[in-house]
């Protein structure tokens, strides 16, 4: 199967030769690895090893801080997102993000959906309404808000707010998702209909998501990589990651014998 | 307020009978602030409710610091215009009698007020009131006693309290009643008259000086000393002030200048300085706020000095 | 999702199309707008140094510094010690009303009150703060100084007790909602802490909050003496204008706040010795409350509670 | 379970009796003399602590009560709508109020573009370094500069070199500077207050800063921006010494008509009645019926700041 | 051993029917449970059971909180507590507390521990440096900071600070010690010598500890409850809570099925 893999997939990311730091601290060691198109990556990895740090640098949001440093590169698409010429707002909305505690804006739920959509200019009523119902279709939360769209998005449980998230990450229909913990503020029942959209949504989308259940990680992905201290340890199919990791650290840790 | 040059742009210079608008500004003597203030109402409610006439109360010296440079129409003082002054004036090619007119508004009494619980000090000779106030009279340090001044009054310290140099009051009393001599040392001068009478209300030991209008709002706190001036004491009142009367050794008139280059450019100034010294003005209105009127031949003359401006 | 617009390729072109002249002008126009608010700053010290220079290269340092205050004069002179002298007096009155009183307010506040009556008691200390000066002013000098001269007879109409009692009153919700602030910064657990060995309300917050809490505290003070120092109206209408320099705190004396609304109420004449004299004590009262706030920073900062 | 267990100590309980511990534990032998003692200081101390806690709010309610008490009779309809007079029976506060509103209507807007443009760029935009901190220190320390230097700053610029005078502008412009330190402060904390994970999820739909500020920054901040606002608004209602320093005339009978006039507020008027009591003693009334109706105006001002803060507080 | 305990033990707390509501939420429901003398009596269950409302009944410190209202009875030492005629100060010295985060004073180590004493009165020189070598001996620290007793308790190590907090407890030799996951805020170095601590302290103090980690519970207590949504649900020698519990929650918890 890992074969097969390589040869029929996509490269979404290119990650060559990253490194990261935060100040004088290096977060990220050395990085190389490919993310690959309609697959679920999962980057696992004990509490500071890196792998919120890693996957903010897939849409450049670690940029926010100040002292951060980088040196290599991730191509997307074939473009090393680094590059001048790379517009920030093309890149993100291209690249969706949802994060580990809920976010929505406080607004109603409509206008959280379309919140990307109406940024970049998008005025007409009727792509609008489209989007709204796709999105939240999409995102398996449209039965429960389309009676209440106008309502304030902070009315919804913890799970709904996560589904919401995605769907405002939908509504522009990026091409990758990103999630870091997406189910780690939430319930089981919420936590497994995120992981079932999740089965859904990779048809679609290239999935990247943080995880520190490994259950959570062999349920859901594909692919998964081992993050320790900054650098990737081991990066595989998921499968051979979780039976028979080439690593003895990694097997120390899907073993539950550290972190 | 200072926006006297501004204004002036309005002027319709028609009839007397014409709508007036536009501001006048004076300020100066705090004495008489009630007085112009009362007349100033007067103007507007009866005569121009068009016209913004503002009144301030800064002081005679302070007036005139304001006046000089041009920011008033009007300077109000309780003591006559000082030579310095004068020269001042002159540096920006004003003469008095020309460019500026001085008219008297109406007599003033000094009056030496002390508390309501003093029962010793109701009458004083002049030279005794003189004596007590200038500095090293006593002693050096310029603490008096009551009984210092007479033996079979208390041995407590006099409290001397006084309006400060901004005020022509102060001036009148250093220069004409002092002779310019120091003052005690112990005199606590204020700004505010208010704080004045506050001040001898609340103290049995305390004298101060101001303006009868002063005393005559607040008799039920304060008493007047009875002066005599060589023929027995005299009360301070509307009927012995006068430069003929009793109160004669105390009376001052008070003053108000105008500035006749504005007046001749804003026809609301001439206007208000008319009724100043108009039968309904000063001479009407001096009784209400504590001065006594000056004879009507005065108002007269300055009624024809303004006439001539108009022409 | 058949129905659904390309709305990835609409976003794109109207990315490329975007020219973000909002987001090009806005930091500019923002910058120009704090740039106004800080050169403010720069304003008030170039308006004082400068006429206060004209003030200090006419009149004697000796002269300043000494006891000797008749500014109106026919031979004025600008010493500027009795106006200290007096801001001193009624600071000092005012801390001495203000700190135990804003300091005991705290402790119950935030050691000893049920949550309701905190709820009560907050906002109308916070009324209390809110309150215009002038209106105390007022009230000094209407109410509390006849009632003071009944107490103390030998008190004269115009004194320095008054107003400076007023003024702590007025300081009071200052000093007590920022020592609450400190006090409630402590960790709970460490209130948690102490209860747990048998403390009472009262040994919790003089052995452990308060020690804890004390640089909030002190800084707390510091502002409270800062305001004092700046605070104008109470004072000018309630200690007089008496320029003496005196230790007797029953008599009139004249603050620097007091100086500058008289001599302007007065003779603000420009041009004058005495109106740059304004600007000279403008200067040394932005200077005191400009140490007293950056006293109350470094306190707060340096002894950082180190939990 | 429970029958296994031996119950030795079962003493009955008696009032006023200490704890009793295992008798075999040696124990630490609390001094019930000094305890009851520390109990008794505690409770002393809180009704010290609450009883001073009360001085102050005593003293409010003395003065709200004298005052109004004092303002009965002169406080009427008349008095609201009447121009001012030198007899206390015809004065009345239209000016000052028309005055205080001409004030308003120059600080609010001044205050709000200034203050909250300044407050967004310090927050959002400047680089969190030395100068960001130097500013953040002048801006605190200028909120408590006195007001009288303002009042001299005013009299110095806006009077004298740009020619205002006395004027509603200049007033208007020297209140302004007066609070905009204010108004900044609140609005920084308003917009710290605004959770970081709102901005990133903003950032991360590929929103630029300033459509992240005016989109979802600015909206969650506004609450408490205009609480601000409207305390520092009413911080320059009451305030009087720079208007004294600007030199406001005692007596100004007329009404305003531009922010060019020459005025009076409020604020000024309780001063100058003050200060003429010994005129007329009547004034002190006038002084106390303007009390009360600042006080009014301010009360309602602050409730509304509270409301505005209540109603908006964060749901997140 | 387990008749062994039953036979010896005195009970030093006795809770009958305890009830506890934040405001409108019960988070205690009908506890009934005995506290045997010179034992170590751990409390276990999933977050938000109850735990720490439960220990923090037993002295008192529950009654911070504005809301909190109960019913039932805490005999201790046949005392019910929640008499009127009970001092708190008394009860709170008579039952030391540790808490999960260690939260010395901002004071010196030689403050720190003499705290107690000192507000209790003693002010004798040398019976005070008795307490204090007695109580960082017990507490395993005196070697550590003997010679800096002067310096301030928050230069000390986590793990130091948490046994200062227990040395603090300790010098008013109090009957009964609770703790409330004291080691979870310490590296395991840390937590194994508060472990041994608790062993040596047992001798002479009556413990109740909570924790969420069953292995420490399994390792250092003589009898085990368990809780679960604010009820007790099994209550029993420790070894027969770990290895033949009588209710099947307490089995699934215990072998890791959920929480
Ligand atoms: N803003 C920051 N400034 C400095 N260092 C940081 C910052 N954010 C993270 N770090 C450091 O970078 C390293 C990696 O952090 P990161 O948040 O990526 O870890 P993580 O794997 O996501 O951990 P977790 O599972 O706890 O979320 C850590 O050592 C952390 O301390
Ligand atoms: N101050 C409080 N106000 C209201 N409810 C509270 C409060 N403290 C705790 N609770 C609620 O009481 C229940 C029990 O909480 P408690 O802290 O005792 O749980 P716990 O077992 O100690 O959990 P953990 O293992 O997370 O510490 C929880 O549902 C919690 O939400
Ligand atoms: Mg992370
Ligand atoms: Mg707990
Ligand atoms: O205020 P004066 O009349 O004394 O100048």
């Amino acid at each position: 199967m890992t074969e097969n893999v390589k040869l029929s997939s996509e490269v979404v990311y290119d990650v060559k030769d990253l490194n990261l730091w935060y100040g004088k601290d290096q977060a990220l060691r050395n990085i190389n690895m490919q993310i690959l198109k309609n697959r679920v990556t999962a980057i696992i990895g004990p509490s500071g090893c890196g792998k919120s740090t890693f996957i903010k640098t897939l849409n450049r949001m670690i940029e926010n801080i100040p002292v951060v440093r980088t040196t290599g590169e991730i191509n997307y698409h074939g473009t090393d997102i680094f590059d001048k010429s790379v517009r920030l707002e093309e890149l993100r909305t291209r690249v969706g993000m949802v994060f580990q505690k809920p976010n929505p804006f406080p607004k109603s739920i409509y206008e959280n959906v379309l919140y990307g959509p109406k940024i970049h200019g998008i005025k007409d009523k009727k792509i609008l309404s489209e989007i709204l119902e796709t999105s939240l279709k999409a995102a398996a939360l449209w039965d429960e808000v389309k009676d209440r769209l106008d309502d304030n998005a902070y009315g919804l449980s913890g799970g709904q707010q996560q589904r919401l998230c995605i769907a405002r990450c939908l509504a522009v229909q990026p091409d990758v998702i990103l999630m870091d913990e997406p189910t780690s503020a939430l319930d089981p029942i919420a936590t497994s209909k995120i992981e079932d959209l999740i089965e859904t949504l990779k048809n679609q989308y290239s999935i990247v998501i943080v995880t520190h259940s490994m259950q959570q990680a062999a349920r859901i992905s594909d692919k998964t990589a081992f993050f320790l201290m900054g650098e990737m340890i081991e990066y595989d199919d998921t499968n051979i990651i979780f039976t028979s990791p080439r690593d003895k650290r990694t097997e120390d840790y899907v073993t539950g014998r550290f972190g | 307020g200072n926006s006297s040059e501004s204004e002036g742009t309005q002027e319709e210079v028609t009839s007397e009978a014409s709508e007036l608008s536009g501001q006048v500004i004076v300020d100066g003597s705090g004495t008489v602030y009630p007085l112009m203030a009362n007349i100033a109402e007067n103007y507007m409610t009866n005569v121009q409710p068009g016209v913004s006439v503002q009144v301030g109360r800064a002081g005679s010296s302070a007036g005139f610091k304001k006046f000089i440079p041009g920011e008033l129409d009007f300077a109000d003082a309780s003591r006559a215009i000082k030579d310095e002054e004068k020269a001042q004036l002159e540096e920006k090619g004003m003469k008095l009698g020309e460019n500026v007119l001085e008219f008297k508004l109406a007599l003033d009494g000094l009056t030496m007020v002390i508390n309501k619980e003093n029962t010793w000090a109701k009458e004083m000779t002049k030279d005794e009131i003189v004596k007590m106030y200038l500095s090293g009279s006593y002693n050096a340090e310029d603490v008096v006693k009551w009984s210092d001044i007479r033996a079979d009054w208390p041995a407590e310290e006099i409290k001397f309290y006084g309006p400060n140099e901004n005020h022509g009051t102060f001036e009148f009393f250093f220069e004409k009643i002092l002779d310019e001599q120091d003052m005690v040392k112990t005199a606590n001068l204020q700004q505010e008259y208010s704080t004045l009478v506050d001040l001898v209300s609340n103290d049995k030991n305390a004298i101060a000086f101001f303006g009868y209008g002063y005393y005559a709002s607040n008799q039920d706190k304060l008493q007047a000393v009875h002066v005599d001036f060589g023929n027995g004491p005299v009360e301070p009142t509307l009927e012995t002030i006068g430069e003929d009367l009793p109160y004669a050794g105390f009376t001052r008139p008070v003053f108000t200048y105008l500035n006749a280059d504005y007046a001749k450019e804003r026809p609301q100034v001439l206007d208000y300085a008319k009724f100043v010294v108009s039968k309904d003005g000063a001479a009407k209105l001096a009784g209400d706020n504590g001065f006594a009127p000056l004879p009507d031949s005065v108002y007269a003359e300055y009624q024809a000095q303004l006439e001539k401006l108009s022409q | 999702m058949g129905s659904m617009p390309n709305v990835r390729e609409m976003i794109q072109l109207n990315i490329s199309k975007n020219k973000n002249t909002s987001d090009k002008i806005m930091p500019k126009f923002l910058f120009v707008t704090a740039s106004i608010s800080i050169l403010t700053t720069v304003g008030i010290i170039l308006t004082l140094v400068i006429d206060a220079a004209k003030f200090f290269s006419s009149v004697p340092l000796a002269e300043v510094f000494s006891t000797n205050l008749s500014p109106l004069g026919a031979n004025p002179s600008f010493g500027i010690l009795p106006l200290i002298n007096g801001t001193i007096f009624t600071t000092l009155i005012a801390m001495l009303v203000a700190i135990p009183f804003g300091l005991s307010s705290a402790i119950y506040l935030s050691q000893f009150a049920s949550e309701s009556k905190r709820k009560i008691l907050k906002p109308m200390m916070e009324v209390l703060a809110g309150i215009p000066t002038i209106v105390y002013g007022f009230f000094a000098y209407s109410f509390v100084t006849p009632l003071l001269m009944k107490i103390i007879p030998s008190l004269e109409a115009k004194n320095v007790i008054s107003p400076g009692i007023v003024m702590g009153i007025m300081i009071i919700p200052l000093v007590a909602s920022l020592s609450e602030d400190a006090m409630n910064a402590v960790p709970e657990s460490m209130k948690e802490g102490a209860l747990g060995l048998g403390s009472t309300r009262l040994e919790v917050a003089f052995k452990v909050v308060i020690p804890a809490a004390i640089s909030g505290i002190m800084a707390s003070f510091v502002l409270g003496i800062s305001r004092a120092i700046g605070e104008t109206m109470i004072v000018a209408i309630a200690s007089g204008s008496s320029k003496a320099f005196t230790f007797d705190i029953t008599r009139s004396m004249q603050t620097m706040t007091a100086y500058i609304v008289e001599f302007t109420s007065g003779d603000a004449g420009s041009g004058t010795v005495g109106y740059y004299s304004l600007y000279a004590v403008g200067l040394l009262l932005f200077l005191f409350t400009l140490i007293m706030n950056l006293l109350a920073q470094y306190i707060s900062k340096k002894y950082r509670e180190e939990y | 379970m429970n029958l296994d267990v031996q119950i030795k100590n079962t003493a009955p309980l008696k009032n006023n009796l200490t704890l009793k511990t295992n008798p075999d534990n040696k124990g630490f032998e609390i001094n019930m003399k000094k305890m009851k003692h520390r109990i008794a200081l505690d409770k002393v101390s809180k009704f010290i602590f609450s009883l001073s806690t009360l001085v102050s709010l005593v003293v409010l309610g003395i003065l709200i009560y004298r005052i109004s008490v004092q303002s009965i009779g002169w406080l009427d309809m008349d008095f609201l709508t009447s121009n001012l007079s030198i007899f206390p029976e015809k004065a009345g506060i239209k000016g000052a109020i028309l005055g205080t509103l001409y004030l308003m209507s120059i600080v609010i807007p001044v205050v709000c573009i200034l203050g909250v443009s300044t407050a967004i760029y310090l927050e959002e935009y400047a680089n969190k370094g030395k100068i960001q901190s130097f500013i953040k220190v002048n801006i605190s320390n200028l909120a408590s500069v006195p007001s009288v230097i303002f009042g001299l700053l005013g009299l110095a610029v806006f009077g004298r070199i740009f020619s205002l005078g006395s004027s509603i502008l200049a007033g208007g412009l020297t209140m302004s500077l007066l609070v905009l330190p204010v108004v900044v402060v609140a609005s920084q904390e308003a917009l710290r207050a605004v959770p970081g994970y709102l901005r990133e999820a903003s950032y991360a739909m590929g929103a630029s800063k300033w459509t992240t500020t005016w989109k979802v920054v600015l909206p969650v901040a506004v609450p408490g921006i205009l609480t601000g606002v409207i305390l520092s608004v009413s911080r320059a209602i009451g305030e009087t010494a720079p208007l004294v320093v600007l030199g406001v005339p005692t007596l100004i009978m007329k009404l305003p008509t531009s922010i060019m006039d020459d005025f009076t507020a409020m604020p000024i008027q309780i001063y100058y009645w003050t200060l003429d009591t010994v005129l007329t003693k009547e004034y002190a009334n006038l002084a106390a019926a303007t009390i009360v109706v600042l006080l009014l105006v301010l009360f309602i001002m602050n409730f509304t700041a509270i409301l505005i803060r209540n109603k908006f507080q964060r749901k997140f």
